[in-house]
């Protein structure tokens, strides 16, 4: 299941919708959240901005490539747009498997490539005023390990 | 016609989220950055291809792309969701 | 925060708790449930068996150990024994974490390594009558892979 | 005295979870094992070092470890837990 929305999820909920299944031997979620410090500078929220239409589908492209290389059975993956503040949620990612390899695997190959193919911005707000975040070399490299290790 | 849209820094800095062309023969997406440079001063440092990403029809394309009558094409730096 | 309980737990209330810091980016977790099939047999339940003391003593261990190696905020293990019906949960591992790639690892780590060091033993309840499991080859091998990754 | 704990499957072959036996001079983890192995034929099977795993006061431990007055002793199979 894929959600781009602008409120907030409650984690316990999509958590009862994962859990479901009695072939599913492990449940691995992942949530990201607005976090005090980025790069030396106090945040005090975000503005998120994103590619209607084709979010969805970069979305639903990362989760068939997930299940291409692992046997999961669910997949939720929801990421919000919009203004946040500090603490709140952003994004949550979560899969089912009747392995857990294959759940943590999963859960962190579809964070690290949501990060770098997702059509999503950050703008965050600081107290010396508001700045687009710059793409992390990190991310790039999980997402090319990532590559590295599949093919 | 082909719809451009830009998001992001590209938005802001352009005061604009969308506009149109007309289509033509043998039209790119690179042919389009190029049009679309030629604006002006603000629109040619923009526009250019250092950390400038297209798509067409709302998948990730590269600069040869051909475009055609009715497609989306969309400019936007790189990502930095999640 | 480490429990070895008879008693269920609620996944809801152990995000709860330990999604509170605005320092933390991510977090991370992990259920491990009773599923209905291994090695080929037809599963209804589990017996699961600890040694009290020791069990506690090995989790901390275990915590102690992933706090060395990852910047971990929160990390809460919890672990049931008794007996346990198809579906029902078995295990929690949550961490929170500045950074996302050490969430994922730390709580791998620790389930990999609660795997292979903590005293607990499974029976398991078929349609054939109940059995004691062995210890897994893989299980092993994926406690041995973060040795040799992280010394 | 020394107290001698067993767990899961070894707890039940030797139907008892728990004995004492007298403390002495040089005892170790793998003395204390060649004793009870000698009690009789259920016990020496059971009691083999093959997929035997012992631990002293609550922390796993080798076949070499010196083991005195007081001490806990666990035996027990290979852990399978999470």
């Amino acid at each position: 299941m894929i959600k781009v929305q602008k409120n907030d999820f409650v984690v316990a909920d999509e958590y009862l919708r994962l859990a479901g299944d009695n072939q599913d031997g492990a449940i691995v979620t992942f949530v990201g959240k607005v976090r005090d410090f980025n790069e030396g500078l106090d945040v005090q929220g975000l503005s998120l901005e994103h590619y209607p239409g084709m979010t969805e589908k970069v979305l639903s492209d990362i989760e068939n490539k997930a299940r291409e290389h692992w046997p999961l059975n669910k997949v939720t993956i929801i990421h919000r747009f919009g203004n946040l503040t500090l603490g709140e949620q952003i994004v949550f990612i979560g899969v089912t498997s009747p392995h857990r390899k294959a759940a943590f695997a999963a859960c962190e190959f579809l964070i690290d490539f949501l990060k770098t193919k997702a059509p999503f911005w950050k703008k965050e707000l600081t107290s010396d005023g508001s700045i687009w975040l710059d793409a992390k070399a990190s991310d790039n490299d999980a997402s090319q390990q990532w590559h590295n290790k599949l093919t | 016609m082909i719809k451009i849209l830009f998001f992001a820094r590209l938005r802001e800095q352009l005061s604009t989220d969308s506009l149109t062309i007309a289509a033509r023969e043998n039209l790119t997406t690179e042919l389009i950055r190029q049009q679309l440079a030629e604006t002006d001063d603000v629109w040619n440092k923009i526009m250019s291809p250092d950390s400038l990403l297209v798509a067409v029809n709302q998948e990730i394309s590269d600069w040869y792309q051909q475009v055609n009558d009715g497609d989306e094409v969309a400019f936007f730096p790189p990502v930095t969701g999640g």
